[in-house]
């Protein structure tokens, strides 16, 4: 299982004589996505150390789900990865459903699957359009961003919010699809796909983005699980894990999909993972949705569950695949009706605290390649 | 063979307690045998991979059942009291993932308010690198032989453990002074 | 030191020279160029697609799309709040502050319930439009409108006191932008009620089995009241 | 009218002219880049946005002018204009029409015609390279200081695959001057092309297209602002019309490299196949030239924009390594075919 793709890895780096210039580069600076700080020694343009420091954004998240009752943290899961908020909400969700012991009728089911892949796709494409920006192309992104506000506003019409959508509700989701998703679903899939497609054009095959991306930050299989990374990082780097296969949750299990998985876990790898992840998930919403129209129209979208939440004393994790990887809630409750303990696990995190062997021996312009590459989002690194 | 027995087999002495909750095995085993049992666990059981590591301060869940206890009945608070000293105050809990079954696993280390100290399990997983160091920023629990044991979240001269049960909400009020020296 | 894998460039030769890429780029924000001036010779302020002109052009907006909070009047015109409480004890940000009571005499016209809010206000510079008030109220009396413009010069104007609250429904209801009543979820699997005290225990366990169920004590405690 | 008079006349149109060009410039740059990304850019300030570079310009006039406190003042205040002033001076040597006849005064439309304009353009290029250099040095931040070592490396580096992709021309026609190499484009080639330069160059065009926006310092080629990494390097520390003024240099800059692209390249101000001067009355053609020069000026500058919203950015060694293993060898390579043939043929 562990490694698929075989590649050789080989020991490089730079070393670490001479002098050298200390770099602070964030927490303000156009390319830091968010608060984030990276603390470099470049010796001339290569880079001998990046000492990641993060905290900015640090709000208590988890302090604040020991406080608030079961439903109320639910809007807190917003924040933490603020461009794909539905994935957040639905992890957080199934965790106390889990906790409950409940499970959610098949069309809440499928409602949850849709809903998150399309905030996949929006993940995708803020991460690759940024990807193109920080690496100076700025067009893709507009393209990309594009696409992005269609899907917002399905988002808004199904439960009302755009960005910090505090979708659904522990039991079920609280609305059916809108008809505008119906409407517009088949057109937007093409220009989904349009957009990718243009976005392929513009980069993919261009010299100077391959010189920029290919053999950029490269990173073997065994350090990246070692390292504890997971999602697109992972899948770049060759293996093939993704939790909606391995531990499907949902009705993962019931659809037809592929994991794009990449080989040398550089640049050009995450980028390429991300925009074939994006087409299947544009296959997964199809699927779901055929699956979704032959529920009758007054299925339950609801279990029964009381106002105020008691779970059962316990403890346990569960996790889904984020945009970013593997996202999971650790809950420990004592009866009460708020968590005794809540941990979240972000994706990003794990793969941030290896940034200072990504970009070792790198440049600097390769440091910031890597940095959008790897779609740290400070909400959810900090919490 | 199920995972309990197998995790069991593993351990064999080094297990304390086996608990499951909806499905989540949560082994508890002590703090001296540590590395070596999640060593094991890593080679022998196929648990090759860290998801997360966190702390837990218990110092309210064993507050609790005594005052409510206190409200009810009597026999029953009288029962809890004979059990002896309460448990110790802190847990940090290893989410460790089989990457080849798929299987979830829960290690759970008790550690006592008076000895905040752990082994580091960096060296098994470089992934425990900073969820140590955040622990110790919550909690106050050092790992020792970790490379860079320092505050994550925190600034450095901070100086309560913010998870902590008895620390405010709203927090004490700290700021952070930066000095800068502008000469 | 970092291992890293050994990656081969391979380049075909179009890609080699640069030049062959650029060129099919050029021609793709060519074509995005042409369309789009042919596009911006449209009449209406709404040429280039997606491109909203914000003041004068406006998206529509969702009917269920959390904004400005209302407190709503019945047909009547009565107020609908009974100063429960609920929505303050529901919001995650604790940005509400109720207060009950009682109405004057002589005023019990103007409301629905037999207790009234005496204070109600929410502050926007907490609320993080969540929705929870909205789900927590029994009566349906507060509700998040499409209102999204609400930046003051006051901080002090943020705090959205009873009146403006009315008002935003008076706004609201005179503009026909009213929330549609929310649809009733379908809700699978009705729990079993618990009619005779008998059975209470069995209900327990079978409630903790499926985990939905309250406990017969709970029911007494404060917070569900 | 005096020699004088008229000398003056034409110094202050160029010098306006150029001015305008660049202004409209920053504002063809959004729009059009608008136009690409799907998007209206601005569009509010007058009549399809046209004021918006005014508004910019009293926006940066206004601006607080902020001198770092570290800095080195003096060179501080230096950078802006050096960067700005050879871009303009430039133009001087520019024909931007062929000649107007006025009262039966002949009046060349050029500001001077110097024997050896070209190595006139060359030398003011070098020196728009010190006012990167002594701006990023002054504002004493890391990161101008970078952007202010890339702007060196890479301009230097690229001064001389341009120079050789120009010594072709001048093996060509013969000549420093630039009004006589447009004079020499004139006609045909092989009977049926123009006798442009970009017909009998090609190679040469294409390494000094590429030279040209690394002069310019445009995507691909910005590596000295590089926005993302460097926080616009070797400006970062600007503010107010100090930074108004490298920018506008900037665009100074930008039309006068299209401005001698369309020089040596494609024929200056005349028509392939057609003698504009044979059917057009003395002024009439004076004013007809100096238009057909500007419109293939304008493609020109609008390959500038479009090229800009199309393709990323090089990384730093990437960029040395296209120049100095790339553009040089080809260059020379170029030279030494074409000194042979020109050997050959005369």
């Amino acid at each position: 299982m562990a490694k698929e793709i075989e590649t050789v890895c080989i020991t490089t780096g730079p070393t670490e004589v001479g002098d050298y210039v200390t770099l602070n580069i964030g927490p303000i600076h156009p390319a830091m996505h968010g608060t984030l700080r990276v603390i470099t020694k470049t010796d001339g343009e290569t880079i001998i150390s990046a000492k990641p420091e993060i905290g900015y954004l640090h709000r208590g998240v988890e302090k604040l789900g020991e406080n608030l009752t079961y439903s109320q943290f639910l809007p807190i899961t917003d924040r933490l990865n603020y461009c794909s908020a539905i994935c957040n909400n639905v992890a957080y969700e199934m965790a106390v459903e889990k906790l409950l012991g409940i499970e959610v009728p098949p069309k809440a089911q499928l409602i949850r699957m849709i809903m998150m892949e399309l905030a996949r796709i929006a993940d995708h494409e803020v991460c690759v359009g940024i990807l193109g920006v920080d690496l100076g192309a700025l067009t893709p992104f507009f393209y990309l961003i594009i696409q992005r506000e269609e899907i917002y506003e399905i988002f808004e019409w199904h439960h009302g919010a755009r960005l910090t959508n505090s979708m659904g509700a522990i039991g079920g989701v609280e609305a059916d699809l809108p008809d505008r998703f119906h409407e517009k679903w088949p057109r937007m899939r093409d220009s989904i796909r349009k957009a990718n497609d243009d976005t392929d054009k513009l980069l993919t095959h261009n010299r100077i983005w391959m010189d920029r991306t290919v053999g950029v930050n490269a990173f073997c299989g065994d350090d990246a699980l070692n390292w504890g990374f997971t999602g697109p990082m992972l899948r770049a780097c060759g293996v093939k894990r993704d939790l909606r296969k391995n531990e499907p949750y949902l009705l993962y299990d019931k659809v037809d999909f592929d994991i794009p998985a990449g080989k040398h876990g550089d640049v050009f790898d995450r980028y390429m993972v991300r925009m074939l992840e994006m087409e299947q998930s544009v296959k997964i919403i199809d699927q779901a949705y055929a699956m979704y129209k032959e529920l009758p129209e007054d299925a339950p979208l609801m279990k029964k569950v009381p106002k105020i939440l008691r779970p059962p004393a316990g403890q346990i994790y569960h996790a889904i695949e984020s945009p970013n990887g593997e996202l999971g809630f650790f809950i420990r409750s004592d009866g009460s009706d708020k968590p005794y303990r809540i941990k979240i696990r972000p994706p990003c995190y794990m793969v941030y605290q290896a940034f200072d062997d990504l970009v070792k021996g790198e440049m600097i312009s390769d440091l910031i390649a890597c940095l959008s590459s790897l779609n740290v989002i400070a909400g959810e690194l900090d919490r | 063979m199920s995972l309990k027995e197998r995790v069991a087999n593993i351990l064999k002495n080094d297990l304390l307690e086996i608990t499951e909750s909806k499905g989540d095995v949560c082994v508890e085993i002590s703090r001296q045998t540590l590395v070596n049992a999640l060593k094991r666990l890593k080679e022998e059981g196929g648990f090759d991979f860290l998801s997360d590591l966190l702390g837990i301060d218990n110092s309210d869940l064993y507050a609790k059942p005594k005052k409510k206890k206190k409200k009810t009945e009597d026999g029953t608070e009288q029962e809890q009291e004979e059990k002896g000293p309460p448990p110790p105050r802190f847990e940090v809990v290893y989410l460790l993932l089989s990457l080849s079954t798929n299987e979830r696993l829960q290690v759970r280390v008790r550690v006592p308010e008076d000895d905040l100290e752990l082994p580091s399990v960096t060296s098994l997983w470089r992934s425990a690198n900073w969820p140590e160091r955040e622990t110790f920023d919550m909690f106050g629990i050092r790992f020792n032989g970790h490379p860079n044991m320092r505050r994550l979240l925190m600034w450095d001269e901070f100086q309560d453990y913010p998870l902590r049960k008895d620390y405010p909400l709203e927090g004490k009020g700290e700021e952070r002074h930066l000095n800068y020296n502008i000469a | 030191m970092p291992r890293r894998p050994v990656v081969q460039k391979e380049y075909t030769l179009g890609e080699r020279v640069y030049l062959v890429e650029i060129a099919k780029g050029l021609k793709l924000t060519w074509k995005h160029f042409l369309f789009n001036i042919k596009a911006s010779f449209r009449q209406g302020p709404h040429t280039v697609p997606t491109c909203w002109q914000y003041p004068e052009d406006r998206r529509e907006i969702a009917p269920i799309f959390r904004g400005a909070h209302m407190l709503k009047l019945n047909d009547r015109g009565q107020e609908l709040c009974v100063g429960c409480g609920m929505c303050a004890r529901a919001c995650p940000a604790k940005c509400i502050t109720v207060k009950r009571g009682k109405p004057a005499e002589g005023e019990e016209e103007k409301y629905a319930g037999k207790t009234m809010s005496v204070v109600f206000e929410v502050d926007m510079l907490r609320c993080i439009f969540c929705g929870n008030c909205e789900k927590a109220c029994p009566k349906g009396a507060i509700v998040l409108g499409q209102d999204y413009e609400l930046a003051e010069y006051e901080p002090a104007l943020c705090i959205y006191d009873k009146e403006r609250l009315l008002a935003n429904f008076q706004k609201a209801k005179a503009e026909g932008r009213l929330k549609p009543p929310p649809k009733p979820i379908p809700v699978d699997a009705p729990p079993p009620k618990k009619k005779v005290a008998a059975k209470a225990n069995m209900a327990v366990k079978a409630g903790r089995k499926q985990g939905v169920e309250k406990q017969p004590n709970e029911q007494k405690d404060k917070e569900t009241s | 009218m005096a020699d004088w008079q008229i000398e003056l006349i034409k110094v202050v149109f160029i010098w306006a002219w150029a001015l305008i060009i660049a202004v409209v410039m920053t504002w063809v740059e959004r729009r059009a880049s608008a136009m690409m990304q799907d998007r209206l850019g601005p569009n509010r300030a007058g009549p399809f946005g046209l004021l918006q570079p005014l508004a910019d310009g009293i926006k940066l006039f206004t601006k607080e002018d902020i001198i770092p406190e570290r800095a080195r003042k003096i060179l501080f205040v230096l950078g802006p204009p050096l960067f700005a002033l050879p871009a303009f001076s430039a133009y001087a040597v520019i024909p931007f029409g062929d000649k107007i006849v006025i009262g039966g005064k002949e009046i060349i439309l050029q500001v001077s015609d110097v024997n050896i304009g070209f190595l006139f353009i060359l030398a003011l290029s070098a020196i728009a390279v010190y006012g990167l250099v002594i701006g990023g040095w002054a504002s004493n931040s890391k990161y101008s200081i970078l952007g202010g070592l890339r702007a060196t490396a890479q301009l230097i580096s690229y001064e001389v695959p341009m120079g050789l992709a120009l010594l072709t021309i001048v093996l060509l026609d013969g000549t420093f001057s630039l009004r006589e190499i447009v004079l020499q484009q004139q006609g045909t080639f092989l009977g049926f092309l123009p006798n442009w330069g970009f017909f009998k160059q090609p190679l040469g065009f294409i390494i000094f297209l590429v030279a040209a926006y690394a002069e310019a310092n445009r995507v691909p080629f910005d590596l000295p602002e590089c926005e993302s990494e460097l926080v616009t390097g070797y400006h970062t520390e600007y503010g107010s019309m100090r930074l108004g003024l490298y920018l506008f240099g900037e665009y100074v800059n930008l039309v006068t490299l299209s401005a001698i692209t369309v020089c040596l390249f494609f024929g200056g101000w005349s028509l392939p196949y057609v003698d504009m001067s044979k059917f057009l009355g003395p002024v009439s053609y004076g004013i007809a030239s100096f238009f057909v020069f500007f419109f293939k000026q304008a493609f020109f500058l609008f390959l500038f924009v479009w090229v800009r919203w199309t393709v990323p950015r090089f990384r730093y060694d990437q960029l040395m390594g296209l120049g100095w293993k790339a553009l040089i060898p080809l260059g020379l390579v170029n030279l030494f075919i074409t000194a042979l043939l020109v050997q050959l043929t005369t």
